[in-house]
């Protein structure tokens, strides 16, 4: 079994009285979806924070390729290859869709300091932001403000500023949300690819994709894991049908 | 695309230039006097615009550095005319007439005032950002009041302009050339800079913070550039006012001042880069023009600038550019 | 002993007289999260409506009804005219219309009044002193002031928190566009709460104005106060405008009667006094700076 | 029979962009109406239009017979239409509590059957809905709208980020509405759920209505062509 | 040929009131006159020194005036009047007489027709001592004028300090130094506090049931100001060059023409325009302003009617003349002051030895 390359042992927060995460530990290894489901407000969104840094857990620890990542600050986490997409879209209003992918592309390569030459010119930050428009379905949208998108494209655009990092490890927080029948389609096909880039630690209610997709899948039930295991096996499992499932599956 | 975006502002800025040409030629030195001082309160806005246009950073406190550009211009001269050292300690310090000697003082001061009240007021943001500036600059405000070697509340005089090599300094038309030269330079460093990777950068954690961290980059580091650099052109535009006057005050260090310089920025239209120019412009020249016709003026002004905010919702550039995209 | 228990009563006092003058602001401001500068113009217009009422009616009274009612008309009428068209639009546009409000008030205010200070002085039910339990001998209206701040915190407290009034206001605050399209007339809402801020602020002009002075320009460090006071407490909360009003108050006049006595221990008289006091002037400043390094919202304001 | 619902022709964008070209449906009292189409196509729009947050630029919107084109939204609001937007918008500093009481109207839907439908909001009541998980921001906002207790719901992507069983709820409740006699409005992903409550549906694409019906007329070749999958 | 004069002064915002009495009271004088050869130009400051600054420039490079005026404010007054002198222009004073202006900086062309910054002070030290006060509390606000109006009181006063309390420029509440005024045994207390300062301090203190005595220069205690102040000011003693009162033929023509004219009474800021104005006027009488020396000679010569009686210019161009006590009064409805004694006669200033011209 290769080495995990992000594992978290034993993360806790709470809220005031309330548990959000619970004594969790997990990893994600190379090359595998690992689908993170749960009811709301089971503190999934909560635990890709504490992975991303911007929550501090209140104890427990992550651990990023080998290094343990507890004392770094958001940014430094993102520059390290943890690239993450936000559950309600977190983009640049008014910036363009182009300029908005340029960032991300910017972000990752760590030059932000370079006063003179105009961005839109440097070649470094278009070419491969205009390659990851195209590949999340936004191509012809590229000048237009992230403001002016429909919901569904915001959430294209979100994830395309996730892969345009390209990272390490991704963590998607309900990347299928709002992308509607034809763009979680084509989403789930995108991310079927991309885990041989860089695993993904998958946070999604749509269990059409996250049965299509995921290699394992742990379940969070109030900040716990009440299981681990595979697509059968949590589709098997009485108490995720009851507390999760419903009649669905 | 890039062209169309530069036109507007190279038409407000050659529009001054003309302005002050023609007062000149045709013998009104007070015109080319105002448009000395627009030039200077246009620089002074487009350091703040820097921060405030496209970081987000609304500083209330910008009179700080502008004022401190100006006093050190002021008591370089006057030590420089009473042939005193300026300190002793740890080296004497003589003063000096050289504009060029002075200005790279006055940045530095500024920009150094910057870096430390930008380090610790950029922990907050919004309303409260504004507010600790204000009370950074409120600090050196009183302070100036009451500190009796330079002047206190009485301002210190230095009588005789500056000199800059090659230059009559005393000849205003001259004067606002070295002063429109200034704003010049600046416009074009502060054009490239905004479009630059790090320009980009400053815009995105101006409208989504989050969302630069998560693409690995600190808002903090950008921000704080950013408002040193603001802070350095308010700097200078401070020594040239100083040296407009021939005198600085404590007025120059006041929230009025700060105020004056955001009112021309909003009225210019925040992040345009002219709009701080235009606004200077407007305002000062409705100043002008409204003070001889009544005691009451400043209400014609008020009511004037009301039109403004509600039929220009982008400032003044906002209006003549239409809807065209930010220049 | 008795002087520094009067400081400290005299500080408190000050800091409800602040409380009283950043009320309406709070309410505006902190609430309805409207950058509003001509808080200042809307105090002196109180204190000249009382000033005038009461010089051409002889009660203090009716002075003071009439600084509620003109400062309240001439918030609606600001609020439909001129601010209702900006929510839409940034923050700094709200800076520059109401900046020009100052300067058609301010104007307006001297073509009708003249230049010079008006007469405004309290009721005799308020004026002299009363002696305290404890031998201190202590200003009525001073008195008064606490108590009318005190109450206008309660109302104030209870409006925002307590009433369906506050909520919806609050969410007005939060997306306007939302709040409406549930039904709500969120703009009668704003013009009437906007109107009652302005109200406050009159009002404080009218009280605060008859021990101080009525003139032109009276509304101008009032206003750059106000907004201290509410944001060291936080933006929105009434609570902490209270708690910041009291602690600048007490700051302030603390420091005044303290400082250049301090440094009188360590350095020549003469200098301590102009230190000691070109400190003081700063103190409320040096307040504001470390309570935000310290907590970048306020005492009480939302944490991110 | 007048429809309780009707849009002829309207036409409306965002500044120079156009975002409808004539969009033209009805909808009828009682009935649930899908309102289908790729992202991007002018379902949201439309509905911003009816509640009278985008002006019209050309045709015709009426609420019960009554013209409500020139309506602000606040009376178009109190004329009966509830609405839980896209995006939740939930009022982000305000409590559970405020959240749900701020535009709270008289009638069918309270508090608790609001909560025993949510009972995770029950457990929220006093805290902030900016710290709210998606899914409970969700439930906020429906329940918000509920609780105007309006005649007409309009359901833009209400079900997005909840978990599956709430979904199921969600949609067991909109059964129970239409029920009651409430028209609704519905935007959904989910066309085997739409499939099983709406009557008809209207199929936007690039801001025109290009396909109207019955819900059970909506054959594979129609949802191929216009919703792509 | 006439003569080109530019007046900076105040005539917006807070401080407007003083700018406006002083050009009411130099316009009256020229009425007076009858004379066409003044041609007056007139520029609001804003009590701004940077736009002084600009009017000044404006003035003499545009307008290209002769004589400059109007300024009331030190601070103002020390931006423009060394610029301007030192182009050749004159300028006189009605109001504002900075300390450096009046020793070291003193100029040929420069001509105060006020006082000396501390004049007002010195003679309310002056009158301390002859009411017999030994023990005075003292109040300015913390910048230049504030210590001078102090350092002006001790010159002549000889008893000893029972506090001395710089307060903040613009402060309006004053319950922490009435609090320390009260709890100091004091048997006087000496205040500078002015425009609205002054007048939120009188009204505290009055309320405070302290009942030590105040003095203080005239500022507080002008006629504008005293309406505003009321009954808490009755009584209190204080300092001018001038009342409307004093018993002479020019000054009983100036305040019966004043009322006439404007409908008020004239302010202690009118009549140091009216007396500015004159002494202009006696100046173009004797000499023609092309001949700078010649000019300036007649100016010198100070020899015009002045209202507040005998005046004279001493060797750095200020003020001689006798400085009175006043005490306010209520005439009827309307509060004024009248004189109660001559606290100064033939008083110059400290800073003339200072003088090289
Ligand atoms: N700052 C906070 N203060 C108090 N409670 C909080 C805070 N942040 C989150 N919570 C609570 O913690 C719980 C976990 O929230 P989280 O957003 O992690 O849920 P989630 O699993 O992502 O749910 P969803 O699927 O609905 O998005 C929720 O009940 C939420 O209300
Ligand atoms: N605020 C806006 N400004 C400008 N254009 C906008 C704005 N909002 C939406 N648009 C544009 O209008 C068109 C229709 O958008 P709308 O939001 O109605 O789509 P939608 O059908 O709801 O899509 P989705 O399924 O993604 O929510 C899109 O092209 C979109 O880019
Ligand atoms: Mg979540
Ligand atoms: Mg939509």
């Amino acid at each position: 079994m290769p080495e995990p390359i992000l594992t978290l042992s034993h993360l806790s927060k709470s809220f005031g009285a309330l548990k959000a995460t619970d004594d969790v530990s997990l990893d994600l290894r190379p090359g595998e979806i690992h689908a993170l489901i749960g009811p709301n407000g089971a503190g999934k969104s909560t635990l890709i924070k504490q992975i991303a840094g911007e929550i501090r857990p209140d104890s427990g620890s992550v651990t990023f390729e080998g290094q343990a990542i507890d004392d770094l600050g958001p940014a430094d986490r993102a520059r390290l290859g943890l690239a993450r997409s936000f559950q309600v879209s977190s983009v640049v209003p008014g910036f363009t869709v182009l300029q908005n992918v340029m960032l991300a592309v910017q972000g990752a390569s760590g030059a932000s300091f370079r006063f003179i030459r105009p961005a839109l010119s440097d070649r470094n930050l278009t070419a491969p932001a205009l390659f990851h428009i195209q590949h999340s379905g936004l191509d012809g949208r590229e000048t237009v403000k992230a403001a002016d998108l429909a919901h569904g494209e915001r959430r294209r655009l979100e994830i395309a500023m996730a892969l345009a990092m390209r990272p390490r490890a991704f963590l998607l927080d309900e990347p299928m949300a709002g992308m509607g029948a034809e763009g979680a389609h084509d989403l789930t096909a995108i991310l079927a690819e991309l885990k041989s880039e860089a695993p993904i630690l998958l946070v999604e209610h749509d269990m059409d994709a996250v049965f299509a997709l995921a290699d394992r899948i742990s379940v969070l039930v109030y900040g716990k894991v009440i299981a681990t295991g595979t697509v059968d096996e949590i589709r098997k499992n009485p108490e995720v049908r009851r507390s999760y499932l419903g009649e669905e599956a | 695309m890039r062209l169309t975006g530069a036109l507007p502002n190279f038409v407000v800025f050659a529009a001054l230039i003309a302005v002050a040409v023609i007062a000149d030629l045709t013998g009104n030195p007070y015109i080319v006097t105002l448009a000395t001082k627009v030039a200077i309160f246009g620089l002074a806005g487009v350091g703040l615009n820097l921060a405030l246009g496209y970081g987000g950073l609304v500083s209330f406190g910008h009179a700080a550095f502008f004022g401190l550009g100006g006093y050190v211009t002021a008591i370089l001269a006057s030590h420089a005319a009473s042939a005193t050292p300026v300190a002793t300690f740890p080296f004497t310090m003589m003063g000096t007439n050289e504009m060029l000697a002075i200005w790279p003082f006055a940045i530095l001061v500024a920009g150094f005032a910057a870096l430390v009240i930008g380090a610790l007021s950029l922990r907050t943001k919004g309303v409260y950002f504004i507010m600790v500036t204000l009370a950074f600059a409120q600090m050196l405000y009183y302070f100036a009041i009451s500190w009796p070697t330079y002047g206190g509340e009485d301002g210190l005089s230095f009588y005789v302009r500056n000199t800059f090599p090659g230059a009559n300094t005393f000849a205003p038309l001259q004067f606002f050339g070295i002063c429109a030269t200034m704003l010049a330079i600046t416009m074009v460093l502060v054009a490239l800079l905004t479009q630059s990777r790090f320009g980009l950068a400053l815009r995105a954690a101006k409208e989504n913070e989050t969302r630069v961290i998560a693409s690995g980059i600190k808002p903090f580091a950008i921000r704080l550039t950013a408002f040193v650099l603001s802070g350095m052109v308010a700097g200078l535009a401070g020594a040239l006012f100083a040296d407009l006057n021939r005198f600085v005050s404590p007025t120059m260090l006041s929230w009025h001042m700060s105020g004056e310089i955001i009112i021309f920025v909003i009225l210019g239209g925040v992040g345009r880069l002219a709009g701080p120019i235009a606004g200077a412009a407007v305002f000062i020249t409705l100043e002008y023009l409204l003070g001889p016709i009544s005691d009451h003026w400043q209400a014609l002004l008020g009511f004037l600038l009301i039109l403004i905010v509600l039929f220009a919702p982008k400032g003044l550039m906002g209006l003549a550019l239409g809807k065209r995209g930010n220049a | 002993m008795l002087l520094l228990a009067e400081q400290v009563l005299n500080g408190l006092q000050y800091g409800m007289m602040l409380f009283l003058m950043a009320a309406g602001l709070t309410l505006v401001f902190g609430v309805m999260g409207l950058i509003n500068l001509a808080h200042g113009s809307l105090y002196m217009v109180g204190a000249f409506a009382c000033a005038a009422v009461a010089a051409a009616t002889g009660s203090f009274w009716l002075g003071l009804a009439a600084s509620l009612a003109a400062a309240a008309a001439l918030g609606a009428l600001v609020e439909i005219v001129v601010i209702r068209r900006l929510y839409a639009r940034d923050h700094l546009d709200q800076v520059l219309a109401t900046f020009a409000l100052i300067l058609v008030f301010s104007e307006g205010t001297r073509w009708l009044f003249g230049s010079f200070p008006l007469y405004l002085s309290l009721p005799p039910v308020l004026s002299g002193a009363v002696t305290l339990p404890g031998g201190l001998i202590y200003p009525a209206f001073r008195l008064a002031i606490i108590v009318i701040g005190v109450l206008v915190a309660l109302g104030l407290f209870w409006l925002i928190t307590r009433t369906r009034l506050g909520i919806r206001i609050r969410a007005g605050e939060a997306d306007r566009e939302m709040i409406a399209a549930l039904g709500v007339d969120i703009a009668k809402l704003y013009t009437m709460v906007f109107a009652l801020g302005a109200a406050l602020a009159g009002l404080s002009g009218a009280l605060v104005g008859s021990v101080q002075s009525v003139q032109v320009g009276m509304g101008e460090p009032v206003l750059i106060l106000a907004f201290v006071t509410v944001v060291i407490g936080g933006i929105g909360s009434i609570k902490g405008a209270l708690i910041g009003a009291l602690l600048v108050g007490m700051t302030d006049t603390l420091g005044k009667a303290l400082l250049p006595g301090l440094f009188a221990r360590f350095m020549e008289a003469s200098a301590a006094t102009s230190v000691g006091s070109a400190l003081a002037s700063m103190l409320i400043y040096v307040l504001m700076a470390l309570v935000l390094i310290w907590r970048p919202t306020g005492l009480y304001g939302a944490r991110a | 029979m007048t429809a309780l619902l009707d849009l002829s022709d309207v036409t409306a964008g965002y500044g120079a962009v156009q975002a409808l070209f004539g969009v033209t449906l009805a909808l009828r009292e009682g009935e649930v109406l899908a309102l289908m189409g790729r992202n991007g196509m002018g379902k949201t729009t439309t509905v911003r239009v009816i509640m009278r947050m985008l002006p019209l630029t050309g045709g015709t919107l009426f609420f019960d017979g009554r013209d409500i084109a020139r309506l602000s939204s606040y009376r178009a609001a109190q004329a009966g239409l509830g609405l839980v937007p896209e995006g939740r918008r939930c009022f982000a500093p305000l409590t559970v509590a405020e959240n749900l009481s701020v535009a709270a109207r008289p009638g069918d839907w309270t508090l608790p059957r609001v909560l025993e439908l949510f009972p995770r909001l029950g457990e929220r009541m006093g805290q902030a809905a900016r710290t709210l998980s998606g899914g409970e921001q969700q439930m906020l906002a429906i329940g918000r709208a509920l609780l105007t207790n309006p005649r007409l719901l309009i359901l833009d992507e209400a079900t997005e980020g909840l978990a599956p069983v709430v979904r199921a709820e969600i949609w067991t409740a909109i059964r129970a509405l239409k029920g009651q006699g409430v028209s609704i409005l519905v935007i959904d992903k989910s066309l085997k759920e739409l499939g099983s409550v709406a009557d008809r549906a209207v199929i936007l694409e690039r801001g025109q209505a290009v396909w109207q019906g019955p819900m059970s007329e909506l054959g594979e070749d129609v949802v191929n062509r216009h919703l792509g999958v | 040929e006439g003569v080109k004069v530019g007046m900076i002064t105040t005539l917006s915002g807070g401080g407007a009131g003083l700018g406006i009495d002083v050009r009411d009271g130099f316009q009256l004088a020229l009425k007076m006159a009858g004379t066409s050869d003044v041609e007056l130009i007139v520029e609001d400051d804003q009590q701004k020194p940077d736009i002084a600054v600009q009017i000044a420039d404006k003035m003499i490079q545009s307008d290209q005036v002769d004589v400059l005026t109007g300024i009331i404010w030190s601070n103002l007054a020390m931006a423009v009047v060394p610029a301007a002198v030192a182009q050749g222009k004159f300028y006189l004073s009605p109001n504002a007489g900075p300390s450096a202006l009046a020793g070291a900086g003193c100029d040929k062309n420069y001509f105060n027709v006020a006082w000396q910054n501390d004049n007002l002070h010195e003679a309310a030290g002056a009158y301390a001592n002859s009411a017999g006060y030994a023990n005075s509390f003292m109040l300015a606000p913390n910048y230049p004028a504030g210590t001078d109006a102090i350092a002006g009181y001790k010159r002549f006063y000889e008893g000893a300090a029972a506090g001395e309390v710089y307060t903040q420029l613009g402060q309006t509440d004053y319950a922490a130094e009435i609090a320390q005024i009260r709890n100091s045994g004091a048997d006087s207390v000496f205040f500078f506090l002015p425009g609205g300062m002054g007048i939120a301090f009188m009204k505290q203190y009055a309320e405070s049931g302290v009942d030590i005595p105040l003095v203080g220069p005239a500022f507080s205690f002008d006629q504008n100001i005293l309406q505003a102040v009321g009954d808490a000011a009755l009584g209190v003693r204080n300092t001018s060059q001038w009342n409307k009162d004093i018993d002479n033929p020019a000054n009983a023509a100036f305040v019966e023409a004043y009322q006439a004219e404007y409908g008020r009474l004239p302010s202690l800021y009118s009549s140091q325009g009216y007396d500015t104005a004159n002494l202009l006027l006696s100046a173009m009488a004797k000499a023609d302003l092309k001949d700078a020396d010649a000019f300036r000679a007649a100016l010198e010569a100070a020899d015009f009617a002045s209202v507040r009686g005998d005046f004279a210019f001493g060797p750095n161009h200020h003020p001689i003349q006798d400085i009175y006590v006043r005490e306010v009064v209520k005439e009827g409805d309307v509060y004024t002051n009248k004189i109660i004694g001559t606290a100064l006669e033939d008083r110059g200033d400290a800073y003339a030895a200072e003088c090289k011209m």
